[in-house]
Parts: C-alpha cells; structure tokens; sequence
C-alpha cells in the first residue's frame, strides 16, 4: 500500500476514476503538461492523453461554462480552478447556472460535474491565493461542498464526488497538500457524502472543524487532554448540505461547541452550525457556543498571514474559555 | 510598418426588401415546400408572441419577451438543425427552439411561471439547454457541448447557440469564441443584431462597425447576413453547421434585423424609442417579404396565405389550452421547488419539503 | 412635503446628492434614457446630462470595474446592477478588487462607489430576477451591504451610501418599491450606516429582520400581539457590518429571538445573527432563536414564488413555537 | 457576398536582431540620452529581478515574477508616461511601475509580503494602481480610470495598462477594450506577449494569428510591435498614448518577446518548455541587442556598459538594503490588518483588532 501526502491521494483519485470510467475529463489552467501548479493532475496527461486531460485557455468562466456543457453531454468533467481567489469570475457559471440546471429542467438535465480548487491559506503565497470562501458556495441550493482533512479521505471523497450526478465544489486545503501521508489502498472505494467523521471522542466540549483547520483543532485538542478537557472532535468533511444531526448529538453529550473555520468570521458555515445549534440544542447547551475563525478582514500578505489563522492556542483558549463558563 | 494579416467581414443578402432576388438564390429557394415551411413557422411565431403578449396583457402570462420583426432569424438558423444537432437557445430564442421541437405550450408554460415549461418533452430537443435568462452564459455551455461532441470524436454533430448583439459586450461572449477557435470546435453562433438591448441602442454597444468582425478576435469565421431575409440566414447557418460538423470549427453570424415589439411586456419601447426609426425598419419586415417572394415565385397565393394564417392561429390557439390545462388542472405541487435540487434530496432538506407541503395551497 | 414610493425615494436621494455633489456619476443598463428598467433613474439624465448619466453596454464586470477605476480619481459612482441575479459576472470585480482597494494600498487609493440593486422575490418576475444573496457581500469584509425597509430609510440610506467614502452594496427590495408612500423632506440627512432600528418595542420575543420582510415582520407582530404577544421588531438596515449590540439589548431583555430573512436559509445573515445570540446571549436566552427564511432551494418561478418566500404565517407561527418553548 | 469591411494588422520594428536599424528611426532613437536611459532602466531591472530570485531562494523573498528577457516591453513603454498620466498595471509590471516612479524596494516589499509594497511614495505613482494578481481585472480599472479622464474633459492625460497575452483570454480584457472603443477612452493597452501562461503556449492560448488583432473586436487600433526593440515599443506607445490625450481613444499593442525565466519562482519551465525554442529566443533577447545599437550609435563605449552594470548592482542592493530595513525594524504591527479595512474601523470589529494586537508576536 502506498504512503500518499493529501495531494498524491487527489491524484490517485483522479488516476483510478479516469482509469475506470471515460467520460471523466479533466480540464484547467496548466493541467496537462505541467501537471497542474501543485502537481495534482502530474502525469495524467502524459498517461490518458490530451482528450483527456486538457490545457485550456486561462479563463475561469469558461472552465465552468465548458464543464458545464459537457456535463449535459453525459461528461464528468473534472474542473481544476488554479486557486480558490481566482473561482470568482466562475461564479457566474457556478452559482446561477451549474448549481440550478437539474431543477430547472425538472430533472431532464443533470450535471456530474467536479470543480476542484486549492483553498485556504498558511504558505505565504501572493495575494488573492489565500481565499477561504466555502460560505458563497454553501449559501448556494443544488451545490455539494467537500473538503478533505486528510489523504485518505481526499482519495475517499474525490472518489465520491466525481460519481456524484450533481455539482460537487471539492476545496483543497493546500496548506496540509503535503503535511501528513497515509496508507492509501486504491481501492475504488468513496466516502460518503452525507455523514461527517467523529474523529475523536470526548466528553466535554464538541470541536468541529473541517480541512486545514483539523490539524491544529486535533493538536489543540491533545492539548486539553492535559489539562483533563476531554475534547470530541469532528470532521464535518462534506461542508454543504452538512450532516448536523452527528453534531447535535455530540453537544447534547458535551454540552459545549466550539467551531473552527480559517474563514472570515461574519456569514461563515460556522455562523450557520452555530445557528442550527442555537435553534436546536438550547437546553443541552450549558456554554455560550464559540467560534474561532479568520478575522473580520482580507487575510494578510505573508508577512502578517500567521495573525490571522486560527491557531492552536486560540482555539485551545476558546474552549478553555466554554469550559470555564457558567 | 510592415502588414501581418488582414481581415474582411462580407454581407449576404438574397431578398432586397421588395422580395426581389439580390442575388443568385441558392437550390433551397426553389424548394416551394421548404419555403412554404419556413413562411408558415415564422407566422406561427408571430402569432404565438401575439397571443401571448396579450394572456399578459389579462394576467395570464408573465413577462414574455416577443421576436416580432426577427422571426427570420432564428426560423432560418434553426431549420438548418438535424436531430443531433444541439441547440443552446438565449431568451429571445423562441424561433430557434420551436425550430427544435419545443412545444408553444411548452415556451409559455415556461414565461407564464412553471418550470416545466423547460422540460422539452420532444425527443429532437431532449439535450437542448434551457432557455439563458443571464445574457451570454449560453455561449460557454454551447462551446461545452461542442467541445464533448469534439472530444468524442462524433461526426454530423453541431452546436447551434444565439444571443443578442447586446450581449457581445458580455465578457463570457468573447471567451467561448475563444475556445471554439482555438479548439476548433463545431459550433455556430448567431448574432440577433436586432439593435437594440432593451433601451440602449447598437451604437452604444460597440464602437465595431459590424458584430460579425468580434470572430476575428478569436480566429474564426465572421459573416453578416441580412436577418430579414430568411434565405440569407437559412444559407449562412447551413453552411456553417456544414463547415462545423466536417471539422471545419466554428462561425459566427451577425443576422441584422429589428426589434419590431416592446423588449418584453415589462418594456415601453416608446420611452426611448423614434418612431421615425421604427417606421423605417418596418418596410425590412421579414413576413411580407418572404410573402412576396413565395407569390412571385407562385408557391403559393393569397388565398392560401390567408389559410396559412387561419391555420397558424388555430394551432396556437390549441396550444395555449394545454397550457391553460396544465396549470389549472395539473400544477406543480410545492414539493416540486425540492423535487429536481439533487438527484436525491439530501436528509438535511427534507423537513422543509415537509414544512412546504405541510402548509399546502397559495 | 412629497408623499413618495420606496423607489421614488431612491430617486430622490440620488437627484439630491448630483445636485449637491458633482463627483456624483450613475452608470448602468437602461439607466440613462430609459430611467432603468424600474424607474429609479428616472428623469435623472434629462436633468444632468448623459455625463453623469451613463447608459453603458450590457456587461456587469464592467459597470463594477469602471466604478473602481473612476471611483480612484475621486469621482462617486452609483452603478446600477439591473436585478440581483445578473450581479454574479460583477463578484470577480466587486469581492476580489472593490473590497480590497483601500486594504491593499494601505489607504492610498480608497473607493466611494456604490452598487445598487434590485433584490427579492414576489414581484413574479421570471428566472434569475429574485435572488437574495446578500450573505455573499455580508462575508466580504470591506464592504457595506445596506438594504432599506421603507422610503424614508430608502432616502436616508441611500444619501449615506453614496458619502461613504467605501464601497456599499445598497440592496433594494424591488417587492415593496411601491407598496407604501412615506411623506418625505428633502433635506439631505443622511441615516447612519452603523445602527438598526427598533420599530417597534415589546416583551416577549424580538424579531429580526431588514428588507421586504419588515412589512410581513411587522404584520406578524400585530397578529401576535392580538394573542397577547408582545414582539419588539428590529430593521437590520445595514446588514454588514450590523449592529448587534441593539439585537442582543433587545434579546436580553425579550429572552426570544426570530430572524426573518428571504434568503436560503443556510449560510444566510439570519444564520450569523443567530450565531452572534448564541455566543454572546446564552444566559437570556429561554427558547432557541428561531429564523423563518427562504427554504434551502432555488427560489421557483412565479407559480410556486408565493410558497418559498416567509409568509406572516410562517413568522407568527415560528414566534408561537418561540413563546411555548419550555 | 459584399465586401463590408475590411481591416489589417501591422507590424513595427525598428532594430533587427543584431541591434541594426531596420528602418527609419524615430527621432528619439538618435537622442543619446534618452537612449542610455532606457538601456539603463533594462538593466537596472535585470538586475533587480536577479537579486529577488536570489532572495528567494534564500527565504528572503516570497514567490517573485521576474520579467527577464522583456525588460523593453515595460521600460519603452512606460518611458512615455507623463507625471499625468496613470499606470494600472498587472502582476508582473515591476518595468512599467519602475518606469513611473515606484522604487524598487517597494516592489521587494510587495513580492517580500508586505502590504506597504502598494502604498507608493513616489507623487509620480500617488493615483496608480497597485499590481493586479486577478487576471485581467485592471483592464477595467484601466477604463474606469479612463472614463473619469474622459467625462472630466481633463486634456494631456490617458492611461497605461499592459496584460499577458494569456490574460486576453479572460473576458474582461474584451469588456474593457469594448467600452474603450464605444467611449473613445485615453487608454493604452500593452500586450506582453511571452509566448507563455506559465505552461501553456501562446498557440493553446488562441487561434487569433496575432493578439493585436483582438482590437477589431473593439473597434479600435491594434499594432504588433517587436517587444525586444525598445525603440519599437516606445515610438508605438508614445504615438498611441499621445492620440489618447487628444482624444483619439483607444489602442491596443501587442509587443511580442519571450519569457526568458521561470513564469514565477515558484515555477519550473524545464518541465514544460522547449530547450530549443528558449535558445532560438534568447538570441532576440532585448538588452544585447540595444547594447550593440547604443556601441554602433556611439552612445556608449563597452566600459561603460560595465560601469552601468556596478551602478545598477548597487542600486539594486541599496534598495534591498532598505527592503531588508523595513521588514526587520519598522515591521507592520498585527493590527495593520484592520487598519485599512474602511476609512473608520466599524465598531463591530474593534474586539477583533484588540485580540490580534493582544496575541501579539508570532
Ligand atoms: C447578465 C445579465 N444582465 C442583464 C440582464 C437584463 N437584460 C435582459 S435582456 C437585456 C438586453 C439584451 O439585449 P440583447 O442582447 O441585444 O438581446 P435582445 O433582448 O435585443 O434580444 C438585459 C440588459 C440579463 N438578463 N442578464
Ligand atoms: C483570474 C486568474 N486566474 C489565474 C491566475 C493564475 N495565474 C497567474 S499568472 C498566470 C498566467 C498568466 O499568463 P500571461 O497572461 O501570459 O502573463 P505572463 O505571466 O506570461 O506575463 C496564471 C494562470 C490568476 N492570477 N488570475
Ligand atoms: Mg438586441
Ligand atoms: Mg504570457
């Protein structure tokens, strides 16, 4: 079995489905003979051709617009956006057009369509590389959004959504691209897409988080242990339509939720877990519900980009502070 | 200063404005049946816009955006179509899509507020797209299928896609010629230049002297057609489709012609419009043109133009009771806003369809 | 004292500031010989001439981009997106550059631009013509999102808008362009940008709500109070950055909280003020925060319009189920 | 058919490769001076860029756009800025932005990540754009910025904006020359054809034969210029900016070079690019070539071509120097992220800068 780091895995993924099945295509900036700015799509020209895997001019809208005519052809096309900052001319395509075509033609046309993007920020890239704007997309009916934690769910739910008939946005937490390496069986077998991951137990206080920001919520939550904080903590992994009711259940056990997002804080899906858990948790609550978020600004340019991630210590700090309550 | 290349954008016209020959008529024009067939669609159209202009006019139609004056347009283009071809309509795009096999019940049912309306049941248009409301989104789906069909290697395929000439302004216009040039795909784009994009005129749009000329930008073939003359545009947009379909990539037609009509019924033209131009453009109309023509050509005669437009309002007429039939007798239940969201609606939705459901009728 | 319409207050507002203020540019589709498509503009071009008065061509980025561009060398355009739905091809321009401008340069350059538009359902108008996605521009730090409940607002709103010296999405909602007439001077006073307003003072819960809403919102409160329900009715007014010390006063006093919003319900602005109570009102709070909003599907056309948006029932219903928590 | 319209593309090149005239030079070829200047502006960036790799590699420096062997495109062009005039440039226009008065140590600061990189000292720049990463998008800032010269009725002004000819694939480069065309705008926009968009080639980018061509789609003038003469490029520039400030509108210039580097540091061009294509490119390389016009002109004797070459080293290191000073002594504090967001801080953020300042140090 294969130790894959976070983006070996989106290849692999890529690899096995294109291998399996030949309507998926895959298309964007510098993603045949370069194999993609981060090596995503890296030899898969080279291994299934340039009708598969195909260079196209540098225009976003129109990544979305062709993906989405081909769809309708009974296409799966794979669509890479070179970074999330740069999906905004797509949006056009992604949210008034991709997101509504099976509803709008009562179901007679439908769209297994995949865009991929690297998302998030910590590697001190140029400005408008750093974006964190999942919430556009989940605010967005007729969208999945997905978001890997780790290599094997990044092979996992890649698997998923490009056998989903509908618009799947797969968001790449580029900082941990390369952090951590699992053992990959390529198997073939997805992830589901309507469940997140309880991937520790605990008793105290409930962490969600998703991508990037598992990293430091998991280390954050080892460090709670030590204080004798027993942290739970999940992987909500499918960012919308998310699977609240596993987190209802954790807060009804702990009581506390803390939520952790890199993105802006005003209007973020950890706004709306939060709301859901103000809606449908009241009595089991016995802390106010925390969120430790990107800040109330554009993430800085390198120099200042560490302020403005959460870190460890702020969300260690946020839970101390629910636990503290009373 | 030494010349790298050059370019030319050429007109074609067939029918002068009295319905006489211009020019060498290309076989079809003998045709009396096909001729006769695209009199009667364009009439059917016109009277289709009338009627539902009017169902507005008493509450039974909402917005609904007519082609009077244009019905040349996108009869001619889409009688070119074959039933693999594929047609990626925009708004105005009526005369393309009855061309295609959409039902008029199914165009109303569509402007009078029901989804369905986009659920063309006719085998000929079951991969069209939907009508394109967001202007010049169309294009890049049109250069989609095209590049599938291109991928796929399929022959005796081709995409056919309008907009507005307003809608060249659209960034998104611009990037899917783009592509069709340089991935040679097979596609033919029409230009309603129909000069005007609601209030603001043609001259405002662009400085370029013809829209025809935007295809240079991308390498492809420009051509602008008289859009009054049927037999111009059914001409061009044949041998265009031909061109595409033997691997010959893409076109772009520039159909000049005018919006003799309000730009929809939430429109008054008058506000912005001069009169003196309407008057003008209304001597170019294409109906009594091609009735002309069809009557020199002894196709037909009065009598049967007068039986033509019996007919045409008739079938209308039988087209507007289904529509009637199905929102009146057959509605959407409220369900049905959750119904076609994903392929299976995800458990996190489900209680709102209930809640919807729940609280039932208007 | 003119008796004038939401959208005649509009006009108003922009024919007082051109006339004060000669920076003052408005460009858009239709705006200039048509008035815009709803009359907003109306008269506007005969009085200041086709100058300040811009019919432009039909493209979105653009009327976005040319407001960036004018707004550096110090002019104050008020561009004009036709409805809300065709903003999409504008985000590219209005997130990844309006927002930034004055963050990236470090204040060198700054933009006093706004971006008026038509927004919401109910008025039966085709595909893409109802959107209602603020919460888009409410997760954009650097800008304003302000929507007007009434004329006088519309006015008083509008004035301060086009004097910020920052980008503000001024949202109006088309719904109730015409419904009410408030008798208004034309004196030029600006409404602040930094404060809701409680429109009407009660006990027992608190509704939230900006907008079109307000009126269904404020309809639901009388019903309530002829069952002995006593709602305060809050209007959001500027809906980012919002002022949500005035809501968790009122929350704290009340103990209940309703949001009213027309938009998806997930990821929406309800959703973050409910996240905000949750966080910050845990301790006053004796029944969930409810939200009544548009469903998590895409708004249907007109048949089934009426179905989707917030109806007084649905509102009064959601502050029963409010009051007979325990 | 008939012939509508018809329309060229030329091209303008001055010095052949070997740095001899190919045809009549414009006067200012003759002005030593001016000459000497911009050869010393070509180099003064090489070796600016030199450095900033090499900082990078290092971790002195974030990913960094060098502009190696288009050094002319930039440094010509904006010689013919006036201190009136503004420059919207894109990500990799560290030649243009030098040329009007951004310092080099700005730039560093920049690409080094730090916001005070934009905020240009130099009154030169005061009204300039900061450096567009979204592709394409300070084509219509340029417009805008245009449009408010326009409307103002402002004379002796116009804009300078410049796009890879990757990024004229993106539709709001069409946008922005449309409005350009219709609105007759001051503008000037430069094509920095290098052959690339990181890995794609120009041939993948469009089937248009030239990227001057693009300007008919406007209706406006479209030149190709050889982008590794400097003369080329500034005679057209100036010519075309001149025209725009006397209301002559828009143009657009393609000037054609080579991208003789990594598309960034971040980049390896070995994975995709032709050994033999960067060695035929080299050859045209724009700095070698003025050198050998400016010796034949007697302009310059080869010492003090070496002379040039330690003046430009250390202004580049007294820059850096700088550079290295502000980010380790007068670093921005964490708050600077708020500092800037609105004119006023709203009230609503002010416990959020209070925590970033409180958490203080890394
Ligand atoms: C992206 C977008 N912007 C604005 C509109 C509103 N709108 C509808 S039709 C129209 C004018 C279109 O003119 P043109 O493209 O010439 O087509 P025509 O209506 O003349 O057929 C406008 C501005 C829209 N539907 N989509
Ligand atoms: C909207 C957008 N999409 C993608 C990118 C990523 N990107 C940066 S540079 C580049 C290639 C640009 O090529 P070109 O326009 O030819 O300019 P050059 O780099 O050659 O100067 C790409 C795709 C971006 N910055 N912005
Ligand atoms: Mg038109
Ligand atoms: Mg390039």
């Amino acid at each position: 079995m294969p130790t894959l780091t976070l983006i070996e895995a989106v290849t692999l993924a890529l690899d096995h489905e294109m291998g399996r099945d030949k309507e998926v295509v895959i298309l964007g900036e510098d993603v045949g003979r370069n194999g993609g700015v981060f090596r995503a799509t890296d030899g898969l020209q080279d291994k299934y051709g340039d009708q598969r895997v195909l260079d196209t001019p540098l225009a976003e809208a129109m990544i979305a617009g062709l993906s989405i005519g081909m769809a309708t052809q009974g296409m799966k096309p794979v669509a890479e956006i070179q970074f999330m900052g740069f999906v905004f001319p797509a949006l056009n395509q992604i949210l008034g057009a991709a997101a509504r075509m099976r509803n709008r033609t009562r179901g007679r046309l439908h769209l297994p369509m995949v865009v991929r993007m690297p998302y998030g920020g910590g590697i001190h890239a140029p400005e408008h590389h750093s974006e964190s704007t999942e919430a556009i997309f989940a605010h967005t009916p007729g969208l999945r959004v997905v978001v890997p934690s780790n290599p094997s769910r990044a092979y996992g739910l890649l698997l998923a959504a490009i056998r989903d008939p509908d618009p799947v946005i797969f968001l790449e937490p580029k900082r941990i691209y390369r952090i951590v390496k699992h053992e990959i069986e390529d198997d073939g077998e997805a992830y589901p897409l309507d469940t997140c991951f309880v991937d520790r137990q605990g008793d105290d206080v409930t962490f969600v988080a998703w991508g990037a920001m598992m990293h430091e919520t998991l280390l954050a939550a080892e460090m709670l242990a030590k204080e004798g904080v027993s942290a739970e903590v999940i992987d909500l992994a499918t960012v919308a339509p998310y699977d609240v009711e596993t987190i209802i259940e954790s807060v009804e056990k702990t009581g506390r939720c803390v939520i952790v997002a890199e993105a802006v804080r005003t209007g973020g899906v950890a706004s709306d877990i939060a709301a859901e858990l103000a809606e449908r948790c009241l009595l089991s609550l016995i802390a106010p519900v925390g969120r430790v978020t990107g800040y109330d600004t554009i993430m800085p340019y390198a120099k200042l980009e560490g302020r403005y991630l959460p870190s460890v210590d702020r969300i260690a700090d946020e839970a101390r502070k629910v636990m503290a309550f009373s | 200063m030494q010349k790298l290349a050059s370019f030319e954008v050429n007109y074609l016209q067939y029918l002068d404005e009295g319905g006489k020959p211009a020019n060498d008529l290309p076989d079809f024009a003998d045709d009396h049946e096909v001729m006769v067939g695209l009199y009667r669609s364009m009439q059917l159209l016109r009277h289709l816009d009338a009627r539902a202009v009017a169902l507005q006019r008493v509450g039974r139609m909402r917005t609904y955006p007519a082609s009077e004056g244009q019905e040349a347009v996108g009869v001619g283009a889409s009688s070119c179509l074959s039933d693999r071809d594929v047609l990626v309509p925009y708004y105005r795009g009526t005369a393309m899509m009855l061309g295609h096999g959409v039902q008029p019940h199914e165009i109303l049912l569509y402007w009078g507020g029901d989804e369905r309306g986009s659920d063309y049941q006719n085998p000929l248009a079951k991969e069209d797209f939907p009508i394109a409301v967001p202007i010049a989104t169309q294009m890049l789906h049109a250069a989609g299928v095209a590049s599938a069909i291109k991928l796929r290697g399929q022959k005796d395929r081709a995409v056919l896609t309008e907009i507005g000439e307003g809608g060249t302004s659209e960034g998104e216009f611009y990037e899917a010629l783009n592509v069709a040039g340089v991935w040679n795909l097979p596609m033919v784009c029409v230009i309603n230049n129909n000069q005007w994009a609601i209030s603001v005129p043609s001259e405002m749009q662009t400085a370029a002297q013809t829209y025809a000329q935007k295809a240079v930008a991308a390498g492809i073939e420009g051509l602008q057609v008289d859009g009054n003359d049927v037999i111009a545009v059914k001409d061009a947009v044949g041998k265009a489709l031909d061109k595409a379909r033997n691997g010959g990539g893409a076109t772009l037609i520039e159909a000049v012609t005018y919006r003799l009509c309000d730009h929809t019924t939430a429109d008054d033209a008058s506000r912005y419009e001069d009169a003196k131009a309407r008057a003008e453009a209304e001597k170019k109309e294409p109906l009594g043109r091609l009735a002309k023509y069809l009557l020199n050509l002894g196709a037909v005669n009065e009598k049967q133009l007068d039986e033509f437009a019996v007919a045409a309002k008739a079938e209308v007429e039988k087209e507007v009771k289904i529509y009637f039939d199905i929102l009146e007798n057959k509605p959407q239940p409220p369900s049905a806003m959750f119904d076609y969201l994903y392929a299976e609606l995800p458990e996190r939705f489900r209680a709102q369809r209930d809640e919807v459901m729940r609280r039932g009728g208007e």
